[in-house]
């Protein structure tokens, strides 16, 4: 089965892999690259554990096959700090506790990360239909919203 | 998992070339349906014909004509096109209403209405806004009304190598609306029990001069109900004609038990989507700016 | 531990050192690793609920290029050792014929043979090649069916323990009963101005942790073998996958992943002793990762149940007698947590007359495991919904009719013994006084109450901390951390230490790493293991103070402690206090490196009380509803970390919320389950929630020296019948059977509309 | 001497009495003076947690009793 050479850019950075070319990006990113940050939840796009932001649009990388992603940019939980700082919603994440087993948490920050791109001062209901498609079983997303809320007020005016 | 090609074709022709050659070719628009299947084994494509790289497919145009939305376009894109949602606010719901922000990056229209789910979201939708089916195939282009486009669960109208390109709405008649309403139990990411779209055009007074309504979820496929239209042409959409619509829908359901709802709840559900549905698409045709 | 204790760091909310990882991506769960010349096993699995295995032919398996080991039953020796699983003592056999099935299979994707090859399609394909003669037989799909006179039996040799009924005898479905009782039930429910009685039906659901079940293993030609795995008990996965598999536990070493959820459901082992198995054979590492639907197949949901409740009460509201029958669903082998559910149902209240029988049943679906207190939601939804009818039909408040029959501190519990300071009645009371429950309702909108209750497990931990030249610490037991445990350690040893939490780093060992520890579950990681991780401080803070005295040249003994320093006796000239780092950079040549070390078995831990209160929307034309509001009331003892024990009462609430509106096992006649997915099983999403607000109570824990009681578990027992009571108060109908799913909701409105119309 | 509370689960093997006194230093002792009284008993007490005053031990190994305890058989539970 001959393997597709595929080039991208990830995270702001040239990258190349081989695939199959019924694979998933899911599985080329954490397998091809080794990138194991987005997870597998469900393998049906039910979950948001793989989400990534494929041309800047928020997607669940298990629903889209590796071969798809040449010549497209996309970032992933890895791409988000900037060296030692962590970006703004990571380190609100953290202060507010907004993650137990942390299984769910690099989807929600992309995912928190892509709304805020598009609306920049959410409501509540904003961010909880925004974050719909991640599922979290341990946090009953409390502490998620009001992460994401103040994450978008400390962000207000600078584009992260 | 013999050799499984990926093919990325840039022209229509071309498109329809890859699906001609190989009777096992399924088109790749989102693939948030196809791939799901074809992980779980339900479907083994021998190629994925990758669609997402030819213009036609991937543009949203409106002119006086109406409405050509791509086939593959993402729910997502066409979820920020101002005018398309301020034209038929009650297809952009629905198309909104395709699952997560995630499913939203990638499921589009077409795929939607190629997956032939009776549940369907957008496929009512399109019903009551006349839509028109573009498809291309190995003798050229042909149009088919999107009512006839799926004829059973799974299974529609597109013959061996056609690939369905676009759907075309017309522009609304004056004083014309919408509207798309579905129930599901939790508030995001479920498949529709049952689901209803209305379209009414009101006259000068406020009486209603043209009505379509289908119902999504309750048969084979979405079920356009006569008797519903009738009961609100003529009338001023008042609560009356409403619960005759809404009769008229419940009665015209045929519904299945399954893991998702039971027959009697769907036939019942039907009837109220579909009251609310017109009450909305009415106030939206009263407030509605002449959009002629 | 009289004396209220002024504490600098407990009870603050610093930041987990370890979050970085996990909000970076970083963090390494149990399918995010590789090993070099790795194989990729899968599981065949039974396409039959009820079925012999009449022949299993691997040869075409076998002869597939890519794959280098295929294993059947065969391949693990027959074992029945006996075995610690938490406090439950388990019979191995069920569990290893769970991980392969011998002779039967007796659920749907019940595994049957299993490969391991170079690619995961290569494995899949092979796995397909697997030819498997069954002689199919009718599956058991509900306890009615399980009990009914002539259901087939999974177990011919099965005898029902614990307390048979009178009339049992012969093949049955039901591995045990059990019996609680106190006064005289008759005497006590004729004595009743008020009797109410409901049976109460719930299905099997799951615990639905994010990330599936995964591991590697590699069996080396010594026999030696190590296993990275995502579990809450290593221990238990060394003991049990050693014995399944056939190898010598002294060979085996267990390292936990992080783990991504588990409640419960990751306690029992699945695939390490297949993926140990393979690799033996292979003689390469073997990974091994479910996908969802084996996942919801194949693991360990709990159980559904059919549960009776009786409630005698008099005018006042004083409850005089009780009865329960509680059937629990086994699934395909014994171990319900029915027991579990009979001794919390009544332990809110004082009532002198009462008679309960649990059962255990088995029925053709996966064998159930532990899902956050076992057995206590099942029983909880019944009780509290007859004590919510009681209070109703005597025109009593809710909380107040609660109040009245509450247990508190010198009363026996209903599995016996007295209770010791338990905070039922100040959690009632913040219930009561708090204004969410005065607030007004909207339309179509309801108000239930409902409280709940766990006994908090004890049992062995161990603990060291390593002190650094620098005076920092590093704390490391053998608990996977799934809901931020390591940052209360860290805040432990920062408090006996007397330095500052971001100086202490709290790790979770592997087998051979820490001391034997129990599972991270029954919500005692913070109570046991926090009680070795405080007493590991206080020996390494003894050890300072010696040093100390050799550089003072003083008595141990006269070396005082405070904030961080030790404190020479007045007068020793030559002599200031001398702080942690400046002891620890001395420590070389005061004596060498300095560990504290301990270990305990930690007796039941201080049983806790939680109440919730749930504001309920419905849709009276669709039957859908939508919780609008909701607080959580728990006695958490002492909260270590606030946010973390609040995330445990949010979570717990939750998973309840989804338990009593949407969540439930669908299976087909035939006995396959229909919704194996995260679409279908409907788990709640961040919009169907509203902000979860919570209120904690303290009442110490006389056990544990900073008065901490388990808080993970109690949480998820009150939801079920909070939502219930609202669902009552809102549409004036009583439900008895969940999930409380927009179709069961209109067709019981209807019926009742149809009922109104015709009076 | 300790009082024994048994669960009725386990009266019928004691012919229904369910509290006994008995004189033991420590938890085997008891429950071998128990099995002396009652053969039945015996197989039966190993599945089962001890509460003495109250805490719970679910392996009661050689726990102490003081001369007053009050000593309870439950019902073993697992935790989630």
């Amino acid at each position: 089965m001959a393997k597709l050479h595929i080039e991208t850019t990830i995270n702001g950075e040239p990258a190349e892999f081989l695939c199959d070319p019924h694979e998933t990006l899911l599985s080329a990113l954490r397998t091809g690259l080794g990138l194991t940050g987005t997870k597998e939840g469900c393998a049906t796009g039910d979950c948001g554990a793989c989400s990534i932001l494929l041309e800047g649009r928020l997607v669940p990388a298990c629903l889209v096959l590796a071969a798809e992603a040449q010549g497209r940019a996309m970032t992933t939980i890895e791409g988000l700090s900037r060296g030692d700082t962590l970006h703004p919603l990571q380190q609100k994440f953290l202060e507010h506790a907004a993650l137990q087993c942390g299984i769910c948490t690099p989807g929600f920050i992309v995912a928190a990360k892509a709304l805020l791109d598009a609306k920049p001062n959410p409501t509540e209901e904003e961010v909880r239909y925004g974050l719909a498609g991640n599922l979290c079983r341990c946090t009953g997303y409390d502490k998620i919203i009001r992460a994401v809320l103040d994450a978008a007020s400390e962000m207000k005016g600078t584009t992260a | 998992m013999d050799a499984i090609r990926y093919e990325s074709p840039r022209s229509v022709a071309e498109a329809v070339r890859l699906m001609a050659a190989d009777a096992g070719a399924r088109v790749l628009a989102g693939g948030t349906d196809l791939l799901v299947q074809f992980r779980a084994g339900v479907r083994q494509p021998s190629a994925f014909v990758d669609v997402k790289r030819i213009p036609e497919l991937m543009s949203i145009a409106i002119d006086d004509q109406g409405l050509r939305l791509g086939a593959a376009v993402p729910a997502a894109v066409i979820g920020e096109h101002a005018e398309l949602r301020r034209l038929w606010p009650g297809l952009a719901e629905s198309v909104r209403l395709i699952g997560s922000t995630q499913i939203q990056g990638r499921g589009s229209v077409g795929g939607n209405l190629c997956n032939g789910s009776p549940a369907a979201d957008t496929t009512c939708a399109l019903i009551v806004n006349r839509a028109q089916c573009v498809i291309a195939g190995p003798n050229g282009e042909r149009t088919v009304p999107v009512d006839a486009f799926c004829i059973a669960p799974g299974r529609t109208v597109l013959q061996h190598g056609e690939l369905l390109v676009a759907i075309r709405v017309p522009r609304p008649a004056a004083r014309t609306s919408d509207a798309y309403l579905r129930l599901i139990p939790r508030t995001e990411m479920d498949i529709a029990v049952a689901g209803a779209g209305v379209s009414v055009t009101l006259d000068a007074a406020g009486v209603c001069t043209a009505a379509r309504v289908a119902i999504g979820a309750v048969a084979p496929t979405a079920l356009r109900v006569p008797g519903a239209e009738q009961a609100l042409v003529g009338s001023p959409l008042d609560e009356a004609s409403l619960r005759y619509a809404a009769e008229a829908a419940s009665a015209a359901a045929r519904p299945i038990d399954d893991r998702r709802g039971t027959a009697a709840y769907r036939r019942t559900v039907a009837g109220v989507l579909t009251r609310r549905a017109a009450a909305l698409a009415a106030q939206r045709a009263r407030q509605g700016t002449d959009r002629g | 531990m009289t004396a209220p204790r002024e504490f600098k760091y407990v009870g603050t909310r610093p930041i987990r050192h370890d979050g970085v990882d996990k909000v970076t991506g970083r963090a390494s769960y149990g399918a995010d690793v590789a090993w070099p010349g790795m194989l990729h096993g899968v599981v065949l699995r039974s396409p039959h609920a009820h079925a012999r295995i009449v022949k299993i032919d691997t040869r075409a398996a076998e002869a597939t290029p890519g794959v280098h080991a295929v294993i059947t039953a065969r391949d693990l020796p027959e074992t029945s050792a006996k075995i610690a699983i938490g406090e439950a003592a388990v019979d191995l056999r069920d569990i290893a014929d769970n991980v392969m099935a011998r002779t039967k299979v007796l659920y749907h994707g019940h595994a049957v043979a299993a490969v391991a090859a170079t690619t995961l399609d290569i494995a899949r394909r092979a796995a397909e090649a697997i030819a498997v003669v069954y002689e199919v037989l009718e599956p058991v799909m509900s306890v009615d069916r399980a009990i009914a006179a002539g259901a087939p039996i999974l177990h011919p040799a099965m005898k029902t323990t614990g307390t048979p009924a009178a009339d049992a005898g012969g093949a049955t479905n039901v591995a045990s009963r059990l019996e609680l009782k106190r006064g005289d039930v008759d005497a006590g429910f004729a004595a009743a101005d008020l009797v109410v009685e409901r049976e109460f039906r719930t299905p099997m659901v799951h615990q639905g942790y994010i990330e599936p079940h995964a591991c590697i293993a590699r069996c080396g030609e010594d026999g030696r073998a190590v296993v990275w795995c995502t579990t809450q008990g290593p221990f238990f996965v060394r003991d049990a996958s050693a014995a399944i598999a056939g190898l010598d536990p002294a060979h085996l070493k267990v390292i936990p992943s992080e783990i991504g959820g588990g409640f419960g459901g990751k306690i029992v082992v699945y695939l390490e002793p297949l993926a140990l198995a393979l690799s033996r054979k292979a003689q390469r590492p073997v990974k091994m990762v479910m996908g969802r639907d084996e996942v919801f197949r194949a693991t360990g949901p709990t159980s559904g149940s059919r549960v009776r409740v009786k409630l005698g009460a008099r005018r006042d509201g004083t409850l005089v007698a009780a009865s329960a029958s509680l059937w629990y669903e086994a699934g395909a082998y014994a171990g319900s947590p029915a027991g579990a559910g009979a001794m919390c149902a009544l332990a809110a209240y004082k009532i002198p007359n009462f008679f309960i029988e649990a059962h255990d049943v088995v029925v053709n679906k996966p064998k159930v495991a532990a899902y956050r207190a076992p057995g206590s939601p099942i029983a909880a939804f019944a009780v509290e919904s007859v004590v919510d009818e009681i209070a109703r039909e005597l025109k009593i408040d809710p909380i107040e009719l609660r109040l009245r029959n509450a247990n508190a501190e010198g009363d026996r519990a209903p599995y016996g013994p007295k209770y010791g300071p338990i905070g039922l009645t100040q959690v009632l009371e913040a219930a009561r006084n708090h204004p969410h429950w005065r607030a007004p309702l909207g339309a179509n909108q309801g108000r239930g109450v409902a409280v709940g209750f766990w006994f908090n497990a004890g049992m062995n931990s161990s603990a060291t901390v390593t002190l650094n030249g620098d005076g920092s610490a590093a704390v490391v037991t053998g608990n996977p951390d799934i809901g931020g445990t390591r940052a209360a350690q860290a805040i432990m040893v920062a408090e006996e230490l007397g330095i500052p939490v971001e100086r202490v780093r709290s790790n979770v060992g592997d087998t051979d790493g820490s001391g034997y520890t129990d599972v991270t579950g029954g919500s005692r990681v913070c109570y046991a293991t926090g009680m070795a991780v405080i007493r590991a401080a206080e020996d390494a803070r003894e050890q300072l103070k010696a040093r100390a005295a050799t550089i003072w040249n003083v008595s141990r003994e006269a070396v005082e402690w405070h904030d961080g320093r030790a404190v020479p006796p007045e007068g020793t000239e030559k002599a200031k206090p001398m702080t942690v780092a400046e002891l620890a950079a001395e420590m070389t040549h005061t004596g060498g490196p300095i560990v504290g070390r301990a270990s305990l078995y930690a007796p039941m831990a201080g049983p806790a009380f939680g109440a919730h209160i749930c504001d309920l929307e419905v849709d009276p034309e669709t039957g859908r509803s939508q919780v609008v509001r909701y607080t959580v009331f728990q006695d958490v003892g002492r909260a270590v970390h606030p946010s973390y024990v609040e995330g445990q009462m949010q979570g717990g609430a939750a998973q309840g919320i989804g338990w009593a509106l949407n969540e439930a096992y669908v299976y087909s006649a035939d006995g396959v389950m229909e919704n194996a997915g995260f679409l279908d099983y409907r788990m709640p999403v961040a919009s169907d929630l509203p902000m979860i607000e919570t209120v904690m109570v303290e009442v110490a824990n006389p056990l544990h020296p900073y008065g901490v009681r388990g808080v993970g578990e109690v949480p998820i027992v009150p939801p079920l019948a909070a939502v219930a009571n609202a669902m009552r108060d809102a549409t004036g109908i009583r439900f008895t059977e969940l999930p409380l799913s927009p179709p069961r909701v209109l067709e019981a409105i209807e019926a009742a509309d149809a009922v109104a119309v015709q009076a | 001497m300790a009082t024994v509370h048994l669960p009725s689960g386990l009266t019928r093997h004691t012919g229904g009495v369910d509290t006994i006194e008995v004189d033991a230093a420590r938890i085997p002792d008891l429950f071998a003076a128990l099995c002396d009284r009652f053969p039945l008993l015996a197989g039966q007490l190993n599945d089962m947690a001890v509460a003495i005053d109250g805490d719970i031990y679910a392996d009661p190994g050689y726990q102490p009793l003081r001369a007053d305890s009050e000593v309870h058989l439950v019902p073993r539970v697992a935790g989630g």
